[in-house]
Parts: C-alpha cells; structure tokens; sequence
C-alpha cells in the first residue's frame, strides 16, 4: 500500500505515575493553587478578621479589648454615621445617573461619520485618569473664587456657588465629578452594545412603524440589557467605593457632611484623629452588608446564566 | 443600526451634527482642557487673577520643568511603573492559570470557586483595609512597593480570573478535546493550545490592569507612605501641598500623573475596549 | 389592487452598482420567488421594496401608490426575516401586536387581529411565551404571525427557512403555501433552495449579477429555460452540461463518442454549443461502452452514478427503482433527444 | 564629637518651602560634621504627616521625627513608640530648653527636643487700617467697632481657610482664653469641663457677633489656610488670625513689611490675664528607631543655642533655647517674643491640647458654627457626648 | 486486528441514563455510521468510545485491548470534530504535526508522515496557511489530516460535514468515501444526514433514546427493516403509514377503503396494525376515488402529491416524469403488495 508510512502506531498501555493516571483531576488544583492562596490570604480571610476586629476596642499598637457588640452599639447612634450612610444612598441612587448619560452619549457617538472613531476615544478620556486628578480637576472646576463652574453660572446671573465649601451642595458636587467617568464609562458600555445591536430587529421595527423614543424604548433599550447589567454593576460598584475623590476634594468635610462610609471608616481607623480600628472595621462590616445585597444579586443572575448555558 | 445613520438624514441634519460633535466635545472635556491651559500658564497670570484669559506667554517649559526636576514627581513615577508592571504581570499569570482551571475542567467546587472570586472582586475593598495593612506590617512590607504590589495581584486576580474564565469558556472546548485524543498532556494543552489562544485576552487584561492600578489611590495611602514608595496618586497630593495655590503647578502635576494611563490608552484602545467589555460581557 | 411594480430600478452603494434597472411586474396576490447565486441582489432587491434600502434610480410601486421615497412602515408590507427578529423580551402576544400598537390601533382591534393570527398559524399555546422558549420553526410561525396581523398587502420573505433543519424546512414550507392560499396577499419570497422555489411560487426571478435572467412559472423554467444559466441552476441534481459542436444537421458530442440530432434550429456548422441533458432524462445502457462508471450512491428509491466520459468530462445520472450500476464498470447513456436542449457556447443562450 | 556613623533616617513635616529649606539647611550642616553619617530626608505633607506618623512609627521608623509637643504626643508616648529621651534633658542642655521642660513632660521623662515655637496672633493689612483710621483695637468693642468700619468698606475683616478644620480652632482657643480664661480652657480640652457650660457658650456667642456682622470670608470651608492668603493680598480681607509661620507666606504672597504688621488678640472678659497660644514643634526619637545614637545627636545639635538662632530666624519664629538670641531684625519674631515673654500662660493648640479624636470632633464643630451658627446648641451637645466617651477611660 | 466491540456499554451523567447497554461488533477496517433522532446518545456513544467521556458500565475494546478505562490518548484513535477543532494559531502543518511533536516523535519521521497526509487530502498547497485563511472544506480536510498523521486504528468522525453548505457536502462526502477506501481503518461516523449514511457505510447502526434499533448494510435497512421507527427513519421522504386491522388473511385498511393482502404471516384476527408504504412505491389511480389531492409539489424530474384519504390519513406519493395530479382532484392509489410491509400498531414490531 502506498501509505506505509502511516503505518498503524502501536498503542500499548505504559506504566504510568501516580499524576499520570490523575491527571485531570490534579492539574485544575494545581493551576488554580497559587490564585487561591493569594485570593484566600489577602480577600477572603481578611473579611472574616474584619468581622473579628468589628467586636473589639483596639488602636491597632496595644493589646485588643474584647468589647462584643459595643462598637455597633456606638455606631447606632453616631450622627456622622447616618450622614455618612445617607451620603452612601445618595451616591448610589445618583451615581446610577452614568448608566442613562452615558447611553445618551452612546446615541449621539453611534455614527460613522469621519473622524468619530477619535471622538469616541476623546469622550472617553475621563475614565482613564485616575479619579484623584479627576477630583483635583473638579476642585479648581468649583472653586468659588475663580473656578469655571462659577463663572459659567455667572454668566446667567447666579452664583457663585461654593459647591465644595456648603454642606447642602458638597455631595452633590462630589458625585458629579464621579459621574464624569463613570458616564464615559457607561458610554462604551453602551457603544459596544449598539454595536451588538441586531439589525434586523431594528429593520423589523421599522417595519412596524417604531421611531426615535420609541424605537429606542421599545426595542433598543431592551436588547442593550447586557451592557445595562454591566453599566449598573460597575456603576454600584464605584458608588460603594467612592473613596479617592471625597478624600482628595474635601477630606469629608464642610465638617463631616461629604462623608460616606468608606471615607468615614478610613478616617476613624487611620487618621490621626482615629485609630480606632474595630469601630472602621464595624463601619466596613456595615458596608459590607449593605454591598452583600448586589453580590448576592449579582451572582444569582451569574448562576441562572452559567445554568442557561 | 440605530439612531438612523445620519447619512440617511438631510444635509441640514448631517452639518449640524458634524458641527456640534467638537462642540460637544469641548463641553465634555472643559475642566481637563482647563487644567491643560493652567498648567502652560506662566506664574504672573495666577498672580494677576488672570485665571481664564490664554496664557500670556508659554510658561510650559517652566512649569514642567518645576514638576520633574524640583518635586519628587519623577520618583513617584517610577514607583508607579514598579508598582504597575509586577502587578499587571503577576495578576494576569494567575489568572490565565486559575481562569483555564475553571474554563477547562469540570469538578465540583468549579462553580463554587468561580463565585468566590467573583464575590471578592464585588466586595467594598475597605473592608479589606485594617486585616489587610497589618498583614503588611507583619510581613514587614509596610512602605514597601512589594507589599502593595502583593496585594494589588491577589486583589486583582478576583477580577482577571472572571475575566479570563469567561474568556476560556468561550473558545471551542473541542479544541482542549482533540488535543487529549492526540495525548497532549494537560499542561502543554495549557502552554501550547491555550495560552496563545488567549493572546488578545492576555493583552486587554493587561492594559485594563495597568490603568487600574496605575490610578489607584486608596491603597496607595493605607500600604505606603512617602516618595520612597508611594505612587503617583498618592505623590500627586503631597505635590500639591508642597505647591499649595500654585495651580500653574499643581496642573502641570495633575497632567503628568494622568498621562502614562491615557497614552496606554491610546496606544492600546482596542484592546482597552475590548478588556472592559469582553470581561463582563463576553 | 396591490400588485408590486418595479420600473428601472436601480441600487447603487456609492459606487458599486449591485441592481442594474430592473423591470418587473408582480401581479395582485401572486407568490413571486427571487431565485440566484449569493450576492445576485436578492436581499437588496426585496429590501428596497420593504423601503430598508433606499432606490437609487427607478421606481417602485404597490398598487397604483409609488411607493419609491416612502418610510417602510407606511408601505403597505410586511417582513419576514431569515433570523426572525421577534423581539426578544416581548412574549408572543406582544411581538405580534407590537406593530399596530406602535401605530396606536385600539387594544381591542389588537387583541383580535392577534387572535386571528394566532389561529391561522396555530400559536394558541404558546401566546405568553417568550421567543427565546420556542423551537426554530415556532420562532418562524411567531414572525410570519407578526407580518400578518399588519394585515400588509404584500409580504416579504426573505430566506424565512434556512435556519430551520431539514424536517422543519419541509413542514414550514407546505404552511406557508397554505396561508398563500389562505391569505391570498402577494408575496414575495427570496430563496436558495430549489425546492422552495419549485414548490411555492407563481412566478420564479432569476437574477444574477444585479440583472434579471428569467421570468416564468417554475416548471416553465425548468422545462423551458431561455439560457444556460437558468438551465443549470433550476433542478436538482443540477442538468449535465457536455460541449459539442455543430455539424450543421447534428451536433457532434465528443463524450458521447457520437453525433446528436435535436429538434432545434441548427446553428452554423462548427459553432461550439453545450448540450444540456437532465440526470433524471438519462438512461444507462448496461451494454454500452463509451464512459466508466466512478461512483454510485444508493439512497433507497433512487441511485445517483457518477459517470466519467473518456474525454474527462463528467456526467450524472438519476436511477430509479433498484437498478444500480457497478462502480468502475463500463456502461453507455441513452435519452430522449427532446428532452435535451442546447445551448450557444458563447452567449450562453439556448438555441431552440 | 563621636564619631556617627551608619544611615540616619528624618521624616519630616515641614513641607512649606521656608521651613523646608530651613531644615535642609540645618541637616547639611550636621551632615558636613559628619562624613561617615549617611542622613536620608524624608519631607511629607504637614497634612497627610499627621496620618501617617501612627503607621510609621509602628512599621517603618525613621531615626528622628517631628511632632508636637503637649497632649498631642501623648498617644506615642502610651504606646511607647517614642523614645525616653530624659538623657538629653541633664545638665547643661536641660537648663538652656527649661522654659518648655513642662511641655515635654509626661509621667516625669522628657521625650523629645523642641525646635522652635511661634506666637500665633492677628496680622493685619496696615496699610488698609491706615486708608480706614482705624487703631489697632486693645478690647472686643474696639475690635468689633473696628471691623465694622471694615465691614463697611467694602471688605472683610478676617480671612481664614477652614478646609482642614484647625484653623478655626485658632478663632475658638482665643477667643476662649479671652472670655473664660487659661484655666477653663485647660479644664476644657482636658475633657474636665462640660461642651454645655455657660462659659462656652458665652465665647460662642461672642464669636457669633463676628461671624453675624459678615466678619469672616465667604466660602471659607473651600480653601486652606495657604489659599486664604490671596484674599488679604489683594484687599479683600484686612486680617487673619494666624500662627507666626504664616509671615512667610504672606509675604511671598505679595505683602511687604510696611503693609503687614501684628497685634495681640485683644483683651474681652475684663480681668481675665492674657494668655497665649504658643504651640511648640519638637523632634523626637521613635522607640524603633535603629540609629538612635546620631539621632540623639541630632537633637542635641539642633537644639543647641547657635543653630536655634539661625535656624529661627529663617523660620521667622523663636528659638527655644535661652541662650540663643532672637532675630531682631524681624518685627514679627520680636512682638511674638515679647508678647510670649509677658504671657500670663502659653496653651499650645486645640489640637494638641485636646486628644486627637476630640480635636477633630470639636474642630469640625467650630467649623459648622462658622457656617451654620444657628446650630450651637447641637454643635455643643453633640461636644459634650464624644467628650463623655473619649475622656471615659 | 482493530476492530471496535461495545460490550453492555451503559452512560449515566448522574441520575440521567442516556445509553443503555449498547452492544456493538464493528470489525476492523469496517465503515460503521450511527443514526438516529438528536439527543438518542450518538456522540455520547462515539465519545465513549474515543474516551472523552467515561463509560458508566460494559467494556470497550478496540483490537483485543481493553480500553474502557484509558486515556484517550492510549486507544489509538483519533477524533474529526463537527467543527473541525484546528488549532487557530498554528498553520496547517503545524496542526498535523502537532500531536506527534508533542509526544516526542523525531522531527523526520514527522515530516515524512505530514506529507503523506497531504498528499492524500491534496493540502499540498496550503501547508503553511493558518486555518483561518481555509475555506470550510479544506478546513475539515486538515482536520481529517491531522487524524491521519496519527496513524490510529479507528477513525471517529462526528457529524463532520455538517457545518459545510450542500455542495461542498456532496464533495466531502465523497472525498470520506475515498479515504476509507484508500486507508482502510475501521471508521465509525455520526450523521444525522440521510444520503450520508446510506452513501458511506458498511453498516448503519440506528439509535433511539440511548438503544440500539438496528444494525444493519444500508439498503438491508432501506429494503427489510425490523420496526417502524427504522422503517420512517430511513428513507426520504419517509414512509408513509397507514392504520389497519388485521382480518386474519387480509388487512382492513380505512384509508384505502378496502382490504389488502401481503405476502406475511398475518397475525390474529383483530389485531391492531400499521401498513407502511413508501411514497416512491406508490402508483395514483386516477380513476380512483379514495382521498383528495391536497396539494402537489412540482420539482421538475419530480413531483410530490400530499394526499388525504377521506378518514383524515396522510399520504404521499413521489410522481415521476411530467405526470401530476390536480390539487383538490379525487384519486385513487396502488402499490404491490410485496413493497408494503406490516407493523404491530402496539409493539412497532415488524411483522414479516
Ligand atoms: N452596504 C453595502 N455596501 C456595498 N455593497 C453591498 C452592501 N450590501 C450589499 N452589497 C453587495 O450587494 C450585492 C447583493 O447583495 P445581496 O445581499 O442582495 O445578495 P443576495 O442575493 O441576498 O445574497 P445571499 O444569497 O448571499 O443572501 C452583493 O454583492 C453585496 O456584496
Ligand atoms: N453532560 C450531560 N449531562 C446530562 N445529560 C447529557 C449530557 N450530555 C449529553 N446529555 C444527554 O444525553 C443525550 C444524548 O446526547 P448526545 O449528544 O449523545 O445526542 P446526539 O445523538 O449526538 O444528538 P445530536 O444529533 O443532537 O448531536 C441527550 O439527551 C442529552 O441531553
Ligand atoms: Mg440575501
Ligand atoms: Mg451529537
């Protein structure tokens, strides 16, 4: 035959090793040994000494006091607390604002028109500085001497305003400066999204007559709910986390009133003026709870869509 | 596609659009393009109150000058490039491990597991804080950039790991099953089949990690502290308190700090893209 | 009336010019199927009558509106789509009343036509499903359930089967003859596959390269092709093409190792022409001689033999019954010279 | 001198460029004296230093640090990360510091050196209080006649940066020593006397009249004590209660001599002797240190009396040493040593007077008065609550 | 010797049984095909046999080696995946080879090998192109390369043309046929293709919910099945089937209005049975008057007829030549009753 050379292999079972005859059972452990161990040191295992400290009085040098429940006890009628949590709920609530700004964005950026792609990146820019520049931006932005903001709104007669330096508007100032990435971030979210938008669909609707609102209500919106996941997911995600820029524009202040939980449990565990590490760690057990309710979210439609497969 | 394209719309339609995307642009991006004229101002401005008018003269080279040979500017930046880089290499090589391990092989605490990083990646990181700095302190890495560079990489790794995972799950698993009918063993299925395969995810991974931690401030100011190892963010701030009022300055520093992630961005942007939306999306 | 009308129309994408002025009349009610080689402008063309795609040039006409610059929904027509583009977070119900809803019908008149469809296309159970929880071929019925409750006067298909299997192919096919019948709207419907074409249409289109090859009921075209194009790409297996060359009286056929009179008009003695015989209109002569036999296929009733012919040229041949031609044996063909046609080499063209 | 040899390492917080240079200075010449010292600087942000020093003095301490003196180094001192330095406090040089022995001291052992003190005081625009006629007020009714004639021009009377906090703790301890006197105020940051009393609320509604007439800046919860300082140079503001460090700042800010001048925060309760803030800065040794020989050096070298004269006068404040000389040609440095040599009592500062937690709970409160004056009594309840809790044990 | 025995051979994915004690001789160098409806065990079983899943109960031997437990890569097979598994970064030498270098074989020997497969599968020209830069036929081809360069004693194939269009299907089909022939290693190929398995096998082994039907040469299949499910599953169109009762001598069949007789051992009086007919065996009477013309499809050669006898049956009959009946028309059908077979309507069971 003119194949000799294909010559049948001869397949005689060896005597093979222990790993050998194990080997797919052992090498996912294997691979997956060094993620773990550093994920359990420095993630998991930490969140539970989280909890223990939360239980008792320690300054972080001498010995701890075992003080139970008495640092949530304190924490249950700490004013700065509840500012702090509501400036966490407003946050979070406003912070959700990028998710619709950013899709509008995406809107008017959906175009192929020359040069968009250099737009695209351009809008895109505020999501990639980090948010301590963001926030010394935003604070010259604001200031109320000289600051753009007031002399904008001083163009049409108000003003000025010292957004920064009043406890009414200083959250509010803080998380447009947060918004401002997280809108551009929202923004590719979303512009990734209409990419994936189904055509035919959209021909579809046509057909049936759906335009502009209702075309993007109706239709549009709904099939983009992946990218709206994501968008809520990392938006509640840096909600909770808005640490950098309250500590780089305001330090918490006007006297505590842009305080939020995260920032609060830095200050009361690490300033100066704290080192009260089981009162930071009840703080970020609350926290921690809190965020428990989106994890829980989260992994519930993680699990529906890896059992959906 | 939708809107309508806007070559289906009138001419009318199509100048003003054109017209107002730099305009838009220009709003969008105000207080950085703000921050970009300070810091070319030269001193007098400021000192006259002449905050928004255009420079005067071109102060660039002096205030530039001022930032990387009169700060400690040029050391935090290198702190931050021997921060980012181990942290960039060694999160995304435990996660293509751990993400092959839960991509490719069927065992019980798969899911288990996968959730777990998943979960910790979720989690408020200042929970982490107090545990996590006398971890430090008692490794002895307290200010150091190695212990930050530790904790950024098992930190991150919840991330990349779901990112790679997912990655993982996607390619055609008949590819892992005809490598196994041709006695390939498991590790070289990793090395030779896999790996290269996840080449694009490797590089999006990468560049999304780099500016992660490239912009990373909370972490920065609990695990270190002062020039020897702190990073840029953090440096930033005490740039500032050093120039306090100064904005010609301090906006010449901001710049500086901000501009490595934005020029990976540039450089890598479709893999940048590709990283935010392909990890969470797939 | 609302028959579909198309003058010297015209689709230009900046400068590749995909429709070449096409002509065609599709009568009120009638089932006209666009036919031809991927990339021929079936799409486009059905497209620009849905007003998907704008008409460069031209005009295009339902009924005795010109249509040619209106908005798709305003048309009068209605699409079925190969992916079916239900929308996917609407159940059933809503997919199919989405279209007069958005035209602010009245909840009632919509919940009726709805009903009506429904009983048509027999959704009833699955009316509060979602699409994602329905089969390939439900998924199909939910989108022509769509098109009909716009109760459109013309009904666009395009390629509505080649996402289904097999089976459902076959099934989906006899309904939608039947809801033609049922309905009787004009449709128009885009296909590759022969059968569809063959078994649903009025009238067949051919296009290829943007131009229109040939007009005609199915069996017309199939019988009766004007040129080799159409020939070969209607029937299944497609038609045996052997070259030749005319004699004046006869047409000499090297395959055959001999001479073919047809009942045509004979070109010009030593014009090159193609003779086109169909699979199914030959006969194997066991005690000829003049090609071997390279493969066969036996599907059961019918058996397909790959023949070579000495000068390479090959031919395939339909047997039916349980007759079976041996693999590498040697054997002849047979076959009425009135079934076979013949073609210009040239020009393509039959000669007739 | 001994031979010093190894690495020195000095965390500093003297971030502004005068003091910054200052100490440069100052460790160069300790450098030149000793070759073989390898000395390695380290300057933090006076802001961010004070977060810090609790995480390095634990993980990664310096030989020598700053600090200051009184209450707020008591922390270190319990947790025993500062180093005993009673040695240093014998004989010759022990003398020479007397004068701030008292607020080194706790438990009887000195634990650290200070460097410099400074007055702290109002420095006003002359130039404008000549263009208005006005005097340098002696009591609270000159002075609140005097800001109104301001107030009325157009200007305010004092500006101030409140962004972090302590500076309106300046505004509270002055006006406290003024109306309640040294003794109450002690009682007060010692957590012995109530946030609710009288007498506290007597000096909050004398701050109140200030703030009620339009005294005070607007938005002066934006800015920071440096990005105060504009608004006195260009004539906005004609004052600010400041500690003698800001002279520096100032005048590189625009100002010269003859348009800026001083004068002692006048008199309000009649009776009560004045007193004065003065707070100390010091240089300690961390209990971690690991050269603590060229470290005890250092401080001895810094507090000798030739380099507190020169290292005072280009601070602008006033050496700690008695035999050093104060810098004459500085009329700042000079009124603020005269003015603290007639002192019935020197405080050091809210902030280091009262322990940090209660520091910054009661700054925060001094700051949302100046804003919302009309939450006194909150401000104050809210005082008196962390004060049971922190002073408890 | 390498032929492939299933002893009992049984799968579990936990509390599921989807194959249940499949016993299977195929012998060496034997091209053996597996049919049967989606989801009735096919690739598990091949997967078994390749060693891809674990094999709950029975024995697997290929040769006269044991192989239930082995790694795949100690059977000595090799694996063509539906969607062809090439390496992407790798060129289409190096996909060949690869299995060979990483098993330590010397470089020449794997040269000398990889050429031969492509000489075999005509890749000459495409040795150093990524798979991307192939079409989906030469794609398959290099994958049926690399199992060849391996050498193996069984060729496992699943569903491995079923990504590819009609045409480059028929090719492939034949290119498979010609391998087979050339190597002749023992093949066991999974379709769900109907001219695929009766084109390509030796035997054909058809599979229900995880047991095996029948195994059997493809025409003995065509021509004698043993039940009705084998009986409609091959064959296309499908059989068509008709109620009847058994009289003892003769069926009462209601949609023919009349009794038939077949060349069978009848069983009891009364019996319940099904009469199965295939529509190419049927003749129209168009005299007759037994059900109306529902509906005809013309394919040219071929024309359908969708009958219904007037007790609601479904009949349909393959037409040749130009002859067609007309819709809604009254006809009558014939067949030789040696052509019909019978089926207990309880058991399915062949009744010969
Ligand atoms: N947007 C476009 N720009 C340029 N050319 C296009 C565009 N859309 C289609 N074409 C071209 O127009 C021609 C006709 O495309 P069309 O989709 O109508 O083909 P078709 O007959 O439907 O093919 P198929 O059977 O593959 O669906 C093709 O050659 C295609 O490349
Ligand atoms: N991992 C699994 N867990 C549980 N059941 C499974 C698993 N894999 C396959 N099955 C079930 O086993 C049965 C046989 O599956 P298999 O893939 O062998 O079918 P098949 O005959 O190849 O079908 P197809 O023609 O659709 O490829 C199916 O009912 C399927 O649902
Ligand atoms: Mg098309
Ligand atoms: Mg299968």
């Amino acid at each position: 035959m003119s194949t000799a050379s294909l010559a049948r292999s001869e397949y005689a079972p060896e005597n093979r090793s222990w790993y050998k005859r194990n080997e797919i059972r052992v090498t996912p452990w294997l691979f997956l040994a060094p993620a773990i161990l550093f994920f359990l040191v420095y993630v998991i295992i930490p969140i539970f000494q989280s909890f223990e400290i939360s239980l008792f009085s320690w300054d972080g040098l001498g010995p701890r006091e075992y003080i139970g429940t008495e640092n949530y006890v304190e924490l249950w009628d700490d004013p700065a607390f509840y500012t702090s949590l509501k400036n966490n709920l407003i946050w979070l609530i406003l912070y959700l604002l990028a998710i619709p700004a950013g899709l509008f964005i995406a809107l008017f950026l959906n175009q192929t028109v020359f040069g968009i792609r250099l737009y695209k990146s351009l809008f895109f820019f505020p999501f990639v500085i980090s948010q301590v520049v963001v926030g010394l931006v935003f604070t010259w932005f604001y200031d109320p001497t000289f600051g753009l903001f007031n002399t904008i709104i001083g163009w049409v007669g108000l003003g000025p305003i010292n957004v920064l330096g009043d406890p009414t508007y200083v959250t509010y100032g803080i998380i447009a400066a947060g918004l401002w990435p997280q809108t551009a971030y929202c923004m590719i979210l979303y512009l990734t999204g209409l990419n994936a938008v189904d055509p035919e669909q959209i021909e579809a609707a046509r057909l049936d007559g759906a335009k502009g609102w209702k075309m993007l209500w109706y239709v549009v919106v709904p099939q983009l709910k992946p990218a709206t996941f994501i968008a809520f997911v990392v938006t509640i995600i840096g909600a909770l986390r808005s640490f950098d820029l309250i500590s780089v524009m305001t330090n918490g202040g006007p006297f505590g009133e842009s305080r939020v939980l995260s920032f609060y449990m830095f200050e009361v565990a690490l300033s100066e003026y704290g080192f009260r590490m089981g009162y930071g760690a009840a703080i970020a057990v609350v926290l921690f709870i809190i965020m428990l309710f989106f994890i829980a979210y989260f992994l519930y439609s993680m699990y529906r869509d890896e059992r959906g497969r | 596609m939708f809107p309508t394209p806007i070559q289906k719309r009138s001419r009318n339609w199509q100048f003003t659009y054109q017209a107002f995307l730099p305009l838009a642009l220009i709003m969008w991006l105000l207080p950085l393009i703000a921050v970009g004229v300070f810091s070319v101002k030269p001193e007098g401005d400021f000192a006259a109150g002449e905050y928004w008018s255009l420079p005067s003269t071109f102060g660039g080279f002096e205030n530039y000058g001022k930032v990387f040979f009169e700060s400690d500017m040029p050391r935090y930046l290198l702190n931050s490039l021997l921060i980012t880089v181990p942290t960039a290499i060694g999160a995304v090589a435990l996660a293509c491990m751990a993400g092959f391990a839960l991509g490719i092989y069927k065992f019980k605490l798969n899911l288990w597991i996968f959730f777990l990083f998943v979960a910790g990646n979720f989690v408020p990181f200042q929970i982490l804080m107090v545990p996590v700095r006398d971890l430090t302190v008692d490794m002895g890495l307290y200010n150091t950039k190695t212990g930050l560079v530790l904790f950024h990489i098992a930190f991150q790794t919840g991330f990349c790991t779901l990112f790679m995972r997912n990655f993982i799950k996607g390619l055609p698993f008949a590819l892992i099953e005809a490598a196994r009918v041709e006695g390939i063993a498991e590790w070289r299925i990793f090395v030779y089949i896999v790996l290269p395969l996840m080449k694009p995810a490797i590089a999006a991974l990468s560049v999304l990690i780099f500016t992660f931690i490239w912009n990373d401030y909370f972490w920065a100011i609990v695990l270190t502290q002062g020039a020897e190892s702190q990073p840029v963010t953090a440096g930033i701030t005490s740039f500032n308190a050093q120039f306090r009022a100064a904005y010609h300055l301090m906006s010449a520093g901001a710049i500086v700090a901000a501009l490595p992630p934005v020029a990976m961005f540039f450089l890598m942007q479709k893999h940048f893209i590709a990283g935010l939306t392909l990890g969470a999306v797939k | 009336m609302s028959g579909v009308a198309l003058q010297n129309v015209v689709k230009r994408y900046s400068d590749v010019q995909v429709i070449h002025g096409v002509n065609l009349h599709i009568d009120d009610g009638e089932f006209c199927v666009f036919v031809g080689p991927s990339g021929c402008g079936k799409s486009t063309l059905l497209r620009m009558v849905a007003g998907l795609e704008e008409t460069t040039e031209g005009k295009i006409s339902i009924g005795t509106r010109d249509v040619t610059r209106m908005d798709p929904a305003q048309r009068g027509v209605a699409m079925v789509f190969q992916t079916y583009a239900l929308y996917p977070h609407m159940t059933v119900k809503e997919n199919m009343g989405f279209g007069l809803k958005m035209n602010g019908h009245p909840k009632a008149e919509i919940e009726e036509k709805v009903a009506e469809a429904t009983r048509i296309l027999k959704l009833e159970q699955y009316l509060n499903r979602k699409p994602s929880a329905l089969s390939g071929g439900q998924r199909q019925r939910v989108s022509i359930g769509r098109a009909i409750v716009r109760g459109p006067e013309v009904f666009l298909f395009d390629e509505p089967l080649s996402n289904l299997d097999a089976e459902l192919r076959v099934e989906m096919r006899v309904e939608i003859a039947r809801l033609h019948k049922e309905i009787g709207a004009t449709m128009i419907y885009v296909t590759h596959d022969q059968v569809e074409a063959m078994t649903l249409a009025d009238k067949i289109v051919v296009l290829r390269g943007g131009h229109i090859e040939q007009v005609g009921a199915p069996l017309d075209l199939y019988r009766d092709p004007d040129n080799r194009f159409v020939a070969g790409f209607i029937g299944s297996p497609a038609m045996n093409f052997l070259e030749g060359t005319s004699q004046g009286d006869s047409i000499e056929v090297p395959a055959l190792k001999s001479n073919v009179k047809l009942p045509v008009t004979m070109p010009a003695a030593g014009t090159p022409v193609v003779l086109g015989i169909r699979p199914e209109h030959i006969e194997i002569d066991r005690a000829g001689d003049t090609m071997s036999v390279d493969l066969t296929e036996a599907l059961g009733g019918t058996s397909y033999d790959y023949l070579i012919s000495d000068n390479g040229e090959k031919i395939i041949v339909e047997e039916r019954g349980d007759e079976r031609s041996v693999e590498g044996s040697r054997v002849g063909i047979t076959f009425e010279p009135g079934r076979a046609m013949l073609f210009d080499k040239e020009t393509e063209a039959r000669i007739r | 001198a001994d031979k010093l040899s190894g690495e020195m390492k000095i965390f500093l917080d003297t971030s502004n460029p005068a003091p910054r240079a200052t100490f440069e200075g100052v460790i160069a010449q300790f450098d030149e004296m000793h070759p073989d010292l390898k000395i390695e600087t380290t300057i933090i942000d006076r802001e961010a230093y004070k977060t810090q020093i609790r995480n390095f003095l634990t993980a990664n301490p310096p030989d020598v640090a700053t600090w200051y003196a009184g209450n707020r180094m008591l922390p270190y001192v319990t947790t025993g990360l500062f180093d005993d330095v009673s040695d240093l406090w014998t004989g010759e040089l022990g003398e020479e510091l007397a004068s701030t022995k008292a607020a080194m001291t706790i438990d009887g052992k000195q634990w650290g050196i200070p460097y410099s003190y400074y007055q702290w005081g109002v420095y006003y625009r002359k130039d404008i209080f000549d263009e208005l006629g006005l005097t340098v007020p002696t009591n609270w009714a000159e002075e609140k006649a005097n800001c109104q004639k301001i107030v009325d021009s157009g200007r305010k009377c004092y500006t101030i940066g409140t962004k972090f906090l302590w500076t309106a703790a300046g505004w509270f301890d002055y006006l406290n020593l003024r109306t309640n006197g040294y003794e109450f105020h002690m009682e007060l940051t010692a957590g012995k006397a109530s946030w609710t009393d009288d007498r506290v609320k007597a000096t909050m509604a004398n701050w109140r009249e200030l703030i009620d007439m339009g005294a005070f800046i607007d938005d002066h919860t934006a800015y920071s004590w440096q990005e105060a300082i504009p608004f006195m140079v260009d004539g906005q503001a004609t004052a600010y209660l400041m500690g003698n460090f800001a002279v520096d700042a100032i005048k590189s800010a625009g100002l010269t001599n003859d348009q800026l001048d001083f004068y002692q925060f006048p008199l309000i309760t009649e009776g009560i002797p004045m007193s004065e803030e003065a707070p100390t800065d010091t240089l300690h040794i961390p209990s971690g240190a690991a050269n603590k020989e060229a470290a005890r050096a250092f401080l001895k070298f810094v507090a000798s009396p030739e380099v507190q004269t020169s290292m005072n006068a280009s601070l602008g404040q006033l050496p700690v040493n008695n035999k050093s000389s104060v810098n004459t040609e500085d009329k700042f440095a000079k009124a603020g040593f005269e003015m603290l040599n007639n002192a019935y009592a020197l405080a050091q500062f809210f902030d280091r007077d009262a322990p940090a937690e209660m520091a910054k709970v009661g700054m925060e409160g001094f700051q949302e008065f100046m804003v919302r004056p009309d939450n006194v009594d909150q401000i104050l309840a809210r005082l008196e609550k962390a004060r049971e809790r922190i002073y408890k044990d």
